[in-house]
């Protein structure tokens, strides 16, 4: 795309270098570690409850497990949040609803998988019913148990903030 | 009318107050014109995985669709196995069995409250209802081992005895949830926010939940008088006396109110049960001769049971068993029709949920938008229960 | 079980031996069950009598599948939500289908409750009750074609010691 | 080196200017981010509080996770801005900035003490009021822009309610006009001479200018136009970064002015300024800052109290019983005139 200003052609692609100059710019560490820190310590998972383990996702919310001290606030849409918490078995017609609801969410986005059902099928492994959220979301961090209790659940949350922290999360991306 | 007036509301599976589910919502302006309930985003075929499983298996099994009541889950299919194995649990098994009942039954309402209270916008009531509720789950972890998928309940008795101490902790626990449901009364039931959002609205008439099947607080709630525990008493419940909370309006807050009442009650039945629970042993009489002497020894001293061999392969006789139980959101119906194999042939299971979907379409008819959360709150409607 | 509701039990199961006379082929009693088998045809005069009777609602409609006599049993629950004394029994009313062509008359205008059970039942096991408003698919999702679940062909896999 | 002296005075100057230091530093830009972050966080502690929980901690643990808006804002920040491709997409975008820019503007018509505000005109409350009238207009704006169901009746019941709020909110602000006798908000200050504030001379122009102030920021029990559980986030649904963090910031400024008003109104503006505080701009707009903080605490508490209202019962508070009394209240003021008791 060439755009001419007061008799200054450019050249190239405008799009392709706005986006080479973001990377570049984040990609500095103060910058990076600073956002980084934002992320970790502001995750909000989307309002999705797939199954019988949301009980004990709001649990983790719950007074006694109090998940808000580290800035962790179940919010109603995808476009604001950046976490998407798979609670529990994930059945053919939630699996659809489930990529769409992630392709929604703005990038810097991580999955969690919660309970023995969405590791690889827990109690109902052998249903025809059943997808494991591994094969259509890149899935971070499994929560064992079934249902996980509400102690699990907060520290994968550490253990992802940890990791995001550490540039390890695949959710990053840039 | 050539243009369209009204317009499809999806109210999908990624909504705050639509649960596992989705609702199709013919919209006019604020009315809602019909409601159109989609279910089956959690349904796990657990009838069809019954067929594959062995009847010990079934139990862990039977909890998952319900999470929030497992143990009135477990006990009646533990009842239904009962009637066709032909044994009876011992009368100590019975008062523990309707012990962890009653715990389930009342923290599965404060389940049900806290949700409908953040449907309703008051994000204290769903902190306060799921704080309280954890006192009931902390008791049931001292009596079983487990949160919320307990598994206690097994064919001819219960696997654990009731620790030291228990009763104690037990009346301090209710009477700090007798003093917690005065400020829900001040704070919620009697604010005047929640009582303009609640009461004439959804309201059920006493005919169409007949004629519906309608179950739980929910037909409670409406004037019908029917608990299976009354109506059938199963357990312990025969030598204990409560009453039915049954109101007459049918509307949301009515639902609301019965759901609050039977939580007093479910603690009346806890003291008088823990008061008369009668000595003696855990597991029924056919099961303990077939337990070595060493084993046997243990169970009196740890107070745990040990499983006979017999378990891992039970053989009920040809026929079928059908089973009431009164769960916390209603009836629970299960009927079991075996063919002499280790698993069953045939496994019904129907839940209270299920037979409350029909109120769907029943009660949100020309109400307003706002007003879907609040009569699908009211209904303590727990998707994974209903699609099984 | 006090001696009191057995003798109201035996009274009710004489009630309705009385009011379904020619029409059912046996009517059996456990405990408090009432086992009324009957033939596809006059299902819906005996439900129509029981309803009169006061058996106001249905608890679960079940289908199980024979496939070695090639046939459908389909087993209605009923029972009474407001008269107590009936609550106590639940009648049981028993019909046997070919599994091939499973058709059987829909019970829904005479017990509205069976709406939903009689969805549930023609998408698990193909049944078809004729008059049924709305008999679509309840559970499974909208892309699902295989053969209906619960129906014994429809293998489903199994742990590989099972034995 | 003398003129970069004088250069950087020339500046100062200019910055403590009242022209760019109203607009600026104190009601304006500077000071609406510092109360954005405290109030959202004090919000959310608040609730905790009474949710028997702690609320964020893990942020800044010394001091109680203070910096937790931070963190958020950072998110939106770095979060990828989506615009959807069907929505009219200058629309969409315009409609966040202007909503927190329309938002912004009362603060210039908000004097910090009585010599030195941005500009002085004899109907300065009318000035702020008008301009606070632009933010349901670019709400509509951005429900109908968004192309999604939820933020079109979003955006339909913020037109309603504007309807039911706006008028009574008007009233009840001219009949305080009446009793002072001035639109000029620095002479109302002054005519509230000793402790005969507006509040305790007209208590009920006080009370449906607050529960006004709740309905116009969609505040709890009228959360009717951002309602969670039934129109997902309402006309901010489609939103996501930082455009998504205007629109958040937005209903709380709004609520910042209100509160703002409100305090110069009934509560005697800068009045007792304190003697260690003396200094003229900043000791009147710490008092008027403080009032109005103590006045959003009140009504950021409401979320932990109150469900939510209908849309329809909201509606006939609004035109049933608060139009009556915000008329109610222009005659107790006629009335006070009448007696004399007027400052």
């Amino acid at each position: 795309m060439v755009c001419g200003m007061n008799g200054v052609t450019l050249i190239g692609n405008l799009e392709e270098s706005a986006r080479k100059a973001v990377q570049w710019l984040v990609n500095k560490t103060p910058i990076r570690s600073i956002r980084d820190w934002g992320i970790a310590f502001s995750l909000w998972p989307v309002h999705f409850t797939t199954a019988c383990c949301g009980a004990e996702f709001a649990a983790t919310s719950a007074p006694r497990f109090d998940v808000e001290r580290m800035g962790f606030l179940p919010f109603v849409a995808p476009r604001q949040t950046n976490l998407m918490l798979i609670e529990g078995t994930l059945t053919r017609k939630m699996a659809k609803a489930a990529v769409w609801v992630y392709e929604q969410m703005p990038d810097p986005k991580f999955v969690m998988a919660m309970g023995a059902c969405a590791i690889d099928g827990g109690i109902f492994w052998n249903s025809y019913n059943i997808v494991r959220p591994k094969d259509i979301l890149p899935v971070e961090i499994y929560i064992p148990g079934c249902p996980p209790r509400p102690e699990a659940v907060a520290r994968a949350i550490i253990m992802l903030q940890k990791r995001i922290r550490e540039g390890k999360a695949v959710g990053l991306k840039v | 009318m050539s243009e369209e007036r009204t317009m499809e509301l999806l109210i999908g599976p990624q909504h705050p107050s639509s649960g596992h589910m989705r609702l199709y919502a013919e919209v006019d302006g604020d009315i809602v014109v019909r409601l159109k309930p989609n279910i089956g985003y959690v349904h796990r075929t657990v009838e069809k995985l019954a067929e594959t499983k062995k009847y010990i298996q079934i139990i862990p099994l039977v909890e998952r669709p319900s999470l929030a009541d497992a143990a009135n889950h477990n006990l009646g299919y533990v009842l239904a196995l009962e009637k066709l194995l032909g044994i009876e649990a011992p009368p100590r098994a019975q008062y523990l069995r309707t012990i962890l009942a009653e715990m389930n039954r009342i923290h599965s309402h404060f389940y049900g409250l806290g949700i409908h209270g953040i449907m309703l916008g008051s994000s204290t009531i769903f902190m306060w209802g799921f704080a309280d509720r954890e006192i009931m789950i902390e008791m049931a972890q001292r009596l079983t081992g487990a949160r919320l998928t307990y598994s206690y309940i097994i064919p001819g008795g219960v696997r654990r005895d009731l620790p030291q101490g228990f009763e104690e902790e037990m009346e301090k626990a209710l009477r700090y949830i007798e003093r917690r449901l005065k400020d829900y009364g001040k704070l919620f039931l009697r604010n005047p926010v929640t009582r303009a959002r609640l009461e004439g609205v959804g309201v059920l008439r006493k005919e169409d939940a007949i004629k519906l099947g309608i179950v739980g607080p929910n037909l409670r709630a409406s004037g019908v008088p029917y608990d299976v525990r009354k109506v059938q008493p199963y357990c312990a419940y025969p030598e204990l006396e409560f009453d039915v909370a049954v109101r007459e309006e049918g509307d949301s807050m009515a639902r609301v109110l019965v759901r609050v009442e039977e939580i007093r009650q479910s603690m009346r039945i806890i003291r008088q049960a823990l008061k008369q629970i009668p000595d003696g042993p855990i597991l029924s009489e056919n099961y303990l001769k077939m337990i070595p002497p060493k084993w046997k020894e243990f169970m009196e001293t740890k107070g745990r049971v040990k499983f006979p061999a017999i378990m891992a392969n039970l053989r009920p006789p040809k026929g079928e068993a059908i089973s009431r139980v009164e769960a916390a959101r209603g009836e629970l119906v299960y009927y079991i029709i075996s063919d002499g194999t280790t698993s069953p042939y045939r496994f019904r299971m129907v839940t209270p949920s299920f037979r409350n979907v029909v109120l769907f379409e029943h009660l949100i008819r020309e109400c307003r938008v706002a007003d879907i959360p609040a009569i699908y709150g009211s209904m303590d409607y727990f998707p994974p229960e209903a699609d099984r | 079980m006090g001696s009191r509701s057995e003798d109201k039990i035996e009274d009710i199961t004489k009630k309705i031996s009385q009011s379904l006379q020619g029409l059912s082929i046996e009517i059996s009693t456990k405990e408090e069950i009432v086992t009324v088998n009957v033939k596809p045809e006059n299902l819906v005069e005996v439900a129509k009598k029981l309803k009169d009777m006061g058996f106001d609602h249905v608890k679960s409609v079940t289908a199980i599948d024979f496939p070695e006599q090639k046939e459908l049993e389909v087993i209605y629950h009923v029972s009474s939500l407001g008269d107590l004394d009936l609550a106590k029994v639940i009648v049981t009313l028993k019909t046997r289908v070919t599994s091939d062509d499973p058709r059987i008359p829909s019970l829904v205008e005479i017990w509205p409750s069976s709406k939903y059970p009689e969805r549930e039942e023609h998408e698990m096991l193909g049944l078809v009750f004729e008059g049924h408003p709305e008999l679509e698919r309840l559970l499974l999702p909208e892309d699902y074609e295989g053969p209906p679940p619960l129906r014994k062909e429809f293998k489903v896999r199994t742990e590989g010691i099972q034995g | 080196m003398m003129n970069l002296m004088s250069l950087f005075r020339w500046i100062l100057d200019l910055l403590f200017s009242p022209w760019l230091f109203v607009p600026l530093i104190f009601p304006g830009l500077v000071t609406v981010f510092l109360v954005i972050l405290f109030i959202i966080w004090f919000e959310r502690k608040l609730a905790a509080k009474v949710q028997l929980r702690y609320g964020p901690l893990y942020v800044l643990k010394q001091l109680g996770g203070a910096i937790q808006l931070v963190a958020d804002l950072l998110r939106y920040l770095f979060a990828e801005p989506i615009i959807p491709a069907e929505t009219d997409k200058l629309a969409f975008v315009l409609g966040p900035i202007l909503l927190f820019g329309a938002s912004c503007f009362p603060t210039v018509a908000i004097p910090v003490s009585s010599s030195f505000y941005a500009i002085r005109s004899d109907i300065s409350l009318l000035v702020a009021l008008g301009l606070l009238a632009f933010g349901p207009a670019i709400t509509l704006i951005i429900g109908w822009a968004s192309n999604n169901k939820f933020s079109l009746i979003g955006g339909l019941r913020e037109g309603y309610i504007t309807m039911a709020y706006e008028i009574p909110l008007f009233i009840s602000a001219l009949s305080m006009a009446a009793l002072y006798g001035t639109m000029d908000l620095i002479e109302m200050v002054e005519s509230q001479v000793g402790w005969k504030w507006g509040l305790l001379l007209n208590p009920l122009a006080a009370i449906t200018f607050l529960i006004l102030a709740l309905m116009s920021t969609s505040r709890f029990p009228f959360e009717i136009v951002e309602a969670e559980s039934e129109i997902v986030m309402g006309p901010f649904t489609e939103y996501s970064g930082i455009l998504y963090g205007l629109t958040m910031g937005a209903s709380y400024v709004k609520f910042y002015v209100l509160c703002l008003l409100f305090s110069i109104m009934f509560l005697g503006g800068w009045k007792p300024v304190p003697s260690f505080l003396s200094w003229d701009p900043i000791g009147p707009a710490l008092v008027l800052l403080l009032k109005s903080l103590i006045l959003m605490v009140l009504g950021v508490f409401m979320r932990a109290v109150y469900p939510r209202y209908r849309i329809d019962q909201a509606l006939k508070i609004g035109w049933h019983m608060i139009l009556p009394l915000s008329i109610g209240s222009v005659f107790l003021s006629l009335g006070l005139i009448l007696l004399g008791v007027v400052p």
